[in-house]
């Protein structure tokens, strides 16, 4: 560890994140970041940790998997972090996973979901692993009888969606499932899709696999609409995010199927309200799952914090030491907007629920055996 | 047996035949000169003689070897150097260096020795250096040399691309009107260096030049060319009284 | 009043002076002669008077009208045009499609064909040659070209800078002669040339240049007697 | 006039000679200075951290500056060669980082690999594309760069007992060994690169890639590359073999590329193929423009200035590249408008005037 | 049939490639520099229309002739600002400030925008073409695109070839300071090809937000980036050889994607731009221009 000569606010306990704020991915960083501004608000008027008030700094990564996100990561121990809720993205959040390893930091990602992201001790994860969701998708798929013949539209250039795809490729494959057509796009040529399209609705899919992010999802539903294709489409947590875009025609969405640990859209009460601060907060702005899963990660920080009696003048190192073993305690757990019953193992990936959801008249609603049926009859 | 001699060279663009039939034999030691109304083909018979364009017919043979088609670069290496009817110096660079890189195949060591600067690297730059400064004493360049070859006068570019020509050790020396753009006295100097580089460094010069100053001054045999065909050829007193050259080129 | 007064001109090239304050004038129907050795100045000069370079200070009028001040594109459609040093004619342009371009300024379309065709006839290489590309002419004939393209504007004066250069002595005597013509039909003409004698000839008034500076002046058919002009411009 | 030229013979040191000098001062005083200021704990972790990165792109800029400066071509494919060098020296560590335990004859080993891969792309890529001018070229070097990248991206590797596995489409497709080791992870990049890179590294680096580009400018055959830079016909007619030199322009700045590529690789744990595209070529060229085409010292001023500046600016988060934006476009200005490059450069004249005459009075 | 639908697919994506490389290769072939800001006039436009569209509820045409406006002064607005002093400046200079200028618009529209991608309502509302049984189907979206190129191409042409300013533009691009001996203004024909040019980037921003409707900062990157291979592929400087060059490119990428791999079809594509360029070192169309010595 180099010089901790980083100017050091002595009454708060300071936590750090860095995610894309400029550049292509800015909408995850700020969602991430907005998420923390709130729940730190929240935590501080509850009455802070045992008193001591919690503040954060946010850097900007512009999601680079090199100098720029150890720069941002730097900058944050300059700023005087003492825990990490972060990084956004896999790809920075891999190029300081081991810095944060050297410096003894805790590291809880709120949406970095690639496995190795959490290979180091210090490392947790709020979001599900990608292999999880690859493996929980597949295994949905065919119990359900969903679909036989199934293509995959997934970014080949994206560490999260190819994570996915990997792990729901093997598990089809062991399922019985039948991967009719595997198709990918690139970072670079993400709007158009037509040629995947016609791929798919040549093979004769009748399930599309979207492990991909609502953005290019909703290019995918319009141009299948204009391609005249109506397979069912499955996606997973990467799709929230459908319904509250600005403008969008969310009748292309109806019968969409995810398998997601937060919808926006979703009736319960925490939602709701975290829906509603997040809204008046930021211009009327509908949090996406990466803004659940960060309020939650700082959520589940303060209550650590409380347990262990953390105060703003521990070293980031003694406080790591001590989060590290309370997050993986067996008896913690933590009931949140992204899943009821949250656990953490020493491998830090979470064990919580995913809810299969379908989109049902502009809404979210659990799926039943009955939507099943239905779009299986199609 | 003649350094130059050109058989029948001829090229075309598109339907344009811009020379034909163009043959000429120039012993070694010779002044001669090339001259011709504008749009005659001149510059384009240095091209071909050069390997700037491949003639379409004929050859050319230079001291018993012959260079017909070869490119530019074989045919330097083989012994004709020029200069060209409008300037084209190593702009960015040095005086100096402008005659250093003419060099190049004279004095020849690797991008490995240049690059971590071996003992040979000392020894073939000084004496590069001494070469080219000999040479730019020729043309009262010398104390010019550490300058930018852009910022020279007209006739100091003219002068310079003579010197880099020579610095390639050619055995025969190609001007494209070396005097243009020079007033008479200048003229009357670069008259004296032609004949002085003639003498001194064995040099046979072709040259294209409309300066009939010159020519009548310094040129022993003269070829007339009129739409790409040789006029006539001969002593150069003669040819000038040519009625068909008076006609064609010379007017009055 | 002149047609043209400069007067204290200086012009720098970054950190070089290449005009150290030189003062002349034109007349209405005259030929002035601008010479000098390599370097002195005499295209400076020009591409100032036409706005292609700004003056240090100083000042040039033409009719009374201050042209350092003047967008170069304004000063042609004031009746200048300029003959430049190394031609700079439209290299990938047809010679016809350059010749229009000369025309650019003027008003008068239904006269431009018929202009054209003179130019042809004073230069008929052009005509012969009127759809090729520019860029592969001979020097001549680009030289040609050039002189052509300045006329098609109609100037009220010409400045040419060595139009003579590069050409076989034919063409030269012609090009002479076409200045002649040219001031008979009521241009003016200010002229740089190296070819000091011919220049003079045809001049009635000439200056020469050295460094950055007018050496002197005066009648041309006196400079042409001068000694030191002799000496120095005319080889004798 | 003459007299001048005389006392400049009898000087110890050629101006260019001068001029390489003084750079390496820079390095090995501001080099210096850095080590001390942090044994002290005296700079920050981000600067500390920007250390090797500061190197790496000084290094590139420098070697992108033989292309386009000294060459007189544009080539926007220098991510693409730094990425060739960063993954394959980065394959060759890894690989070998049980067997080669000694860091010190792995990583030199590893740089080399680096460069001397990235400069067989370069000439690769050279031949075909040299017939090329302009911005012709610029594309096509662009085009090269994305290539690569893309490829990188594609790429599964790894080894297991049966041998090396490759695929482009994916990892199942591998059918990797549950015991056997994954190397390249396709859009996940390369992880467990040794961090064998240290400053101390990065500035030889950088001083021998310094004394590689100056050496190499006042050589034969930098020569020769500014006459084929200055005029291509003149300078076929002086008998220079012009394919040659040009590819021996790119060769080396495509090694020095994937040296620096090595270099950085070694700096993370992970690197992800996606870093290198456009964008970071045209960073590079950025830095090349805004130096001065041609200054190699120029190059690395503006490499520092240009990756510390939007580090400097952080505090203003959301304007933060904004302001970058408006500075670049600014300084371009003012470094390359006529009007203010001659206000400039009289005025440094007199500056150095000034500083010459107090000299004389000292040495009087 | 599939493969029908294949190359329809890569023509509509090339038709969108076509418009925008127009833009791009009137401001190389006029202005000589590489304006790699163009993608980003093209961003603002779409920014401009759906402003017009969705928050003030304006109707497709008034939206697309407002965002003609407004990408018109931008692109003069920038030329005066940023590129006008460099006009001495070597083509290099030139390009970083492009470069400067993109990142700028890039982050202004960041600010004012926000960060979230917004859905774009399509300015067109022309049918879509359906032939064997709906089998094959040719949007709206690119008959429209493919005709307004034809258009452009044609406009362009006639433009060039037949008006004053037109003329001035050619000479402009030959030799400026020929041209201003001829009385060509400079400035004002480089701001005039600036604003045609950024004119057009604001139909390109219609058409591409149209056919893809997602629109946010970084939207105008890669399609310009995209374009520029296809007006480099053409043959840059050559108008129809821009409308070509996009067609190729977009077919090439589509075909390249669905027959060879999608994770290399942009490689495919830059392989066979290389590929075409070594055989025709000035693209397609471009001439060749040589040099007499
Ligand atoms: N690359 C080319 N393409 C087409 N025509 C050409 C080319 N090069 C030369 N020509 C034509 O060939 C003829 C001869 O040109 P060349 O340059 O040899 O003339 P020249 O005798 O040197 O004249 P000058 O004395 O005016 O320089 C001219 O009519 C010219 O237009
Ligand atoms: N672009 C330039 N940059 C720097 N110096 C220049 C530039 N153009 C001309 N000069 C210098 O300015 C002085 C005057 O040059 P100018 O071209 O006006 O001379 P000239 O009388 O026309 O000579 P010539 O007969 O050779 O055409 C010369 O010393 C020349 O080197
Ligand atoms: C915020 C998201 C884009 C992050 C994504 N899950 C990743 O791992 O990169
Ligand atoms: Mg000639
Ligand atoms: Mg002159």
């Amino acid at each position: 560890g180099c010089g901790n000569g980083a100017k050091k606010n002595s009454d708060t306990i300071v936590i750090g994140c860095s995610g894309p704020l400029t550049g292509d991915a800015a909408q995850y960083g700020v969602a991430v970041k907005n998420a923390i501004e709130l729940a730190v608000k929240d935590v501080n008027d509850a009455g802070g940790i045992n008193g001591t008030k919690l503040s954060y700094v946010f850097e900007d990564d512009e999601a680079d998997s090199g100098d720029k996100a150890v720069n941002a990561y730097n900058a944050l121990k300059d700023n005087g972090m003492q825990v990490m809720v972060g990084t956004v993205t896999t790809a920075s959040c891999l190029a300081v996973i081991e810095k944060t390893k050297q410096d003894n930091i805790f590291q809880l990602t709120p949406s970095a979901s690639a496995q190795d992201v959490i290979k180091n001790d210090n490392c947790f994860q709020v979001c599900f692993t990608d292999p999880n969701q690859g493996k929980g998708s597949a295994d949905y798929i065919a119990e359900n009888k969903l679909a036989t013949k199934i293509a995959v539209i997934y970014d080949s250039s994206d560490a999260y969606s190819s994570g996915i795809f990997n792990t729901f490729k093997s598990e089809a494959e062991a399922k019985g499932l039948d991967i009719v057509a595997e198709q990918s796009f690139t970072k670079d040529s993400k709007t158009d899709f037509s040629a995947q399209i016609s791929a798919a609705k040549n093979a004769g899919a009748d399930l599309v696999f979207l492990p991909i992010y609502y953005q290019q999802a909703s290019l995918i539903l319009t141009q299948c609409k204009s391609a005249n294709y109506n397979p069912t489409f499955f996606g997973c947590d990467g799709l929230d995010g459908l319904l509250s875009i600005k403008n969008f025609d969310t009748s292309l969405c109806e019968g969409v199927m995810l398998l997601t640990p937060f919808a926006a859209e979703a009736q319960d009460q925490a939602t709701q309200d975290f829906v509603k601060k997040y809204k008046d907060a930021y211009n009327g702005e509908t949090p996406n799952q990466f803004a659940a899963d960060a309020y939650d990660g700082v959520m589940v920080l303060a209550e650590l914090m409380k347990k262990e009696g953390i105060t703003a003048d521990m070293s980031a190192s003694d406080i790591c030491d001590k989060l590290k073993k309370a997050i993986s305690d067996k008896d913690f757990s933590y009931d949140g907007l992204t899943g009821t019953g949250m656990k953490w193992g020493e491998d830090g990936a979470v064990s919580k629920d995913p809810k299969a959801v379908i989109i049902k008249n502009g809404a979210y609603s659990a799926l039943t055996a009955d939507d099943i049926a239905a779009s299986t009859a199609q | 047996m003649a350094l130059l001699e050109v058989k029948n060279l001829g090229i075309s663009f598109g339907g344009l035949r811009a020379v034909d039939e163009f043959s000429i034999t120039i012993e070694k030691g010779q002044l001669y000169g090339l001259i011709g109304p504008n749009g005659a083909g001149k510059t384009t018979i240095f091209n071909m003689l050069t390997g700037v364009y491949k003639p379409t017919d004929g050859t050319i043979v230079l001291d018993g070897k012959n260079i017909t088609g070869k490119n530019t670069i074989e045919i330097n290496r083989a012994g004709i150097a020029r200069t060209f009817q409008n300037i084209r110096l190593f702009k960015d660079m040095t005086v100096l260096d402008n005659v250093k890189v003419a060099l190049h195949n004279h004095y020849k060591y690797s991008t490995f020795t240049g690059v971590f600067r071996l003992p040979r690297y000392f020894k073939l730059e000084k004496a590069m250096d001494a070469k080219a400064l000999e040479l730019l004493k020729v043309f009262e360049l010398d104390d010019k040399a550490s300058l930018l070859a852009s910022g020279l006068p007209y006739g100091d570019q003219r002068k310079l691309e003579i010197a880099r020509a020579l610095a390639t050790q050619p055995k025969l020396l190609l001007l494209d009107e070396p005097a243009a753009g020079m007033n008479p006295n200048e003229t009357a100097e670069l008259m004296d260096t032609i004949r002085f580089v003639r003498d001194n460094f064995d040099m046979t010069v072709l040259l294209i030049e409309h300066d009939m100053s010159l020519v009548s001054g310094i040129c022993e045999k003269l070829s007339v060319l009129n739409f790409g065909q040789l006029l006539c050829e001969g002593k150069t007193a003669e040819v000038l009284k040519n009625p068909e050259v008076i006609t064609a080129y010379l007017g009055e | 009043m002149a047609m043209l007064e400069i007067n204290d001109l200086h012009v720098n090239y970054g950190m070089i002076a290449a005009l150290k304050g030189i003062s002349f004038e034109v007349n209405e129907g005259e030929v002035i002669s601008l010479i000098g050795a390599n370097g002195a100045g005499k295209t400076t000069t020009l591409h100032t008077l036409t706005g292609l370079i700004s003056a240090k200070s100083g000042s040039i009028k033409f009719n009374g009208v201050e042209l350092t001040k003047t967008p170069a594109h304004k000063i042609v459609e004031m009746g200048i045009a300029h003959v430049p040093e190394g031609r700079r004619i439209f290299q990938n342009l047809t010679v016809l499609d350059n010749l229009k371009l000369g025309a650019f300024t003027r008003k008068d379309k239904e006269n431009i064909p018929k202009d054209i065709q003179d130019i042809y006839e004073r230069f008929p290489r052009l005509a012969e040659r009127k759809n090729q590309i520019a860029g592969t002419l001979s020097g001549g004939e680009q030289q040609m070209l050039a002189m052509g393209r300045a006329l098609m504007s109609r100037p009220k004066i010409v400045v040419m800078d060595e139009p003579s250069m590069g050409l076989s002595p034919i063409l030269v005597s012609t090009i002479f002669k076409i200045i002649e013509d040219i001031r008979k039909s009521g241009t003016t003409v200010l002229l740089v040339e190296q070819n000091a004698k011919k220049a003079l000839a045809i001049s009635d008034r000439a200056y020469v240049l050295e460094t950055g500076k007018i050496v002197l002046s005066g009648k041309a058919s006196d400079l042409i007697n001068d000694e030191s002009v002799k000496k120095a411009y005319l080889g004798e | 006039m003459k007299k001048e030229g005389a006392s400049a013979k009898t000087k110890f040191f050629k101006p260019q000679t001068r001029k390489s000098f003084i750079t390496y001062a820079m390095v090995i005083v501001a080099f210096v200075v850095m080590q001390i200021l942090s044994s002290g704990g005296y700079i920050s972790s981000m600067l500390t951290g920007l250390l090797v990165p500061l190197c790496v792109y000084s290094i590139l800029a420098v070697s992108l500056n033989l292309t386009v400066g000294i060459l007189g071509e544009l080539s926007l494919g220098q991510a693409g060669f730094m990425c060739v060098g960063a993954y394959t020296s980065a394959i060759f560590s890894i690989v070998t980082s049980e067997t080669i335990e000694n860091v010190w004859i792995r990583f030199p080993l590893a740089i080399l690999i680096g460069g001397i891969i990235a400069a067989v792309f370069g000439i690769l890529i050279g031949i075909p594309v040299l017939r090329l001018k302009g911005d012709y070229l610029a594309i096509v070097t662009l085009a090269f760069g994305e290539i690569i990248k893309n490829v990188f991206a594609a790429l599964y590797l790894g080894y297991d007992s049966k041998g090396v596995h490759v695929s482009l489409k994916s990892l199942s497709n591998l059918n990797l060994e549950p015991d056997g080791k994954l190397i390249l992870n396709g859009p996940q990049g390369i992880s467990g690169t040794p961090n064998d890179s240290t400053f101390i590294i990065g500035a030889v680096m950088l001083l021998i890639t310094l004394i590689i580009a100056y050496n190499f400018v006042y050589s034969r055959t930098g020569r020769a590359v500014m006459a084929i830079r200055d005029n291509v016909i003149a300078a076929e007619s002086v008998g220079l073999n012009i394919t040659k030199y040009k590819l021996v322009t790119f060769a080396l700045t495509a090694f020095l590329a994937g040296c620096a590529g090595a270099l950085y690789s070694h700096n993370f744990y992970t690197l992800q193929a996606s870093k290198f595209d456009y964008n970071l070529s045209i960073l590079i060229l950025v830095f090349v423009v805004l130096g001065g085409i041609g200054s190699i010292r120029g190059s690395v001023i503006a490499a520092i200035v240009l990756v510390l500046l939007p580090e400097m600016l952080r505090s203003i988060n959301s304007y933060r590249m904004l302001i970058y934006s408006i500075v670049l476009i600014v300084m371009m200005i003012i470094t390359s408008n006529e009007k203010t490059k001659t206000f400039i450069s009289a005025n440094t004249a007199k500056f150095k005037a000034l500083f010459k005459r107090e000299k004389v009075k000292e040495a009087e | 049939m599939g493969f029908l639908n294949n190359l329809i697919n890569g023509i509509s994506l090339g038709s969108i490639y076509a418009v925008i490389a127009l833009g791009y290769t009137l401001v190389y072939g006029i202005a000589k520099m590489l304006n790699f800001a163009h993608g980003d006039v093209i961003m603002v436009g779409g920014y401009v229309i759906f402003t017009c569209m969705t928050t003030w509820g304006l109707n497709s045409w008034l939206s697309i002739v407002l965002a003609v406006i407004a990408c018109t002064l931008l692109g003069i607005v920038i030329e005066k600002v940023a590129y006008k002093p460099l006009r001495q400046a070597t083509s290099l200079a030139v390009l970083i400030t492009a470069i400067g200028v993109s990142y700028f618009l890039q982050n202004i529209a960041l600010l004012i925008f926000g960060e979230k991608p917004v859905n774009f309502t399509s300015v067109v509302n022309v049918p879509s073409i359906k032939l064997f049984d709906g089998q094959i189907v040719i949007s709206g979206e690119t008959s429209v695109a493919i005709i307004v190129s034809i258009l452009i191409v044609v406009g362009l042409s006639l433009f060039i070839n037949k008006t004053k300013s037109g003329r001035a533009m050619l000479a402009v691009s030959e030799d400026r300071g020929a041209a201003q001996l001829m009385g060509v203004n400079i400035n004002r024909t480089i701001s005039l090809t600036f604003a045609i040019g950024s004119g057009l980037a604001a139909i390109a921003g219609a058409l591409l937000c149209s056919a893809y409707p997602t629109l946010q900062n970084t939207t105008g990157a890669m399609p310009g980036i995209k374009a520029f291979v296809a007006a480099v592929f053409g043959g840059i400087g050559s108008i129809p050889g821009a409308m070509i060059g996009g067609i190729l490119i977009g077919v090439i990428e589509i075909l390249g994607r669905a027959y060879i791999s999608p994770q290399l079809a942009d490689a495919i594509v830059f392989a066979v731009l290389i590929l075409v360029l070594i055989i025709k070192p000035t693209g397609i169309l471009g001439k060749k221009i040589s040099e007499k010595v």
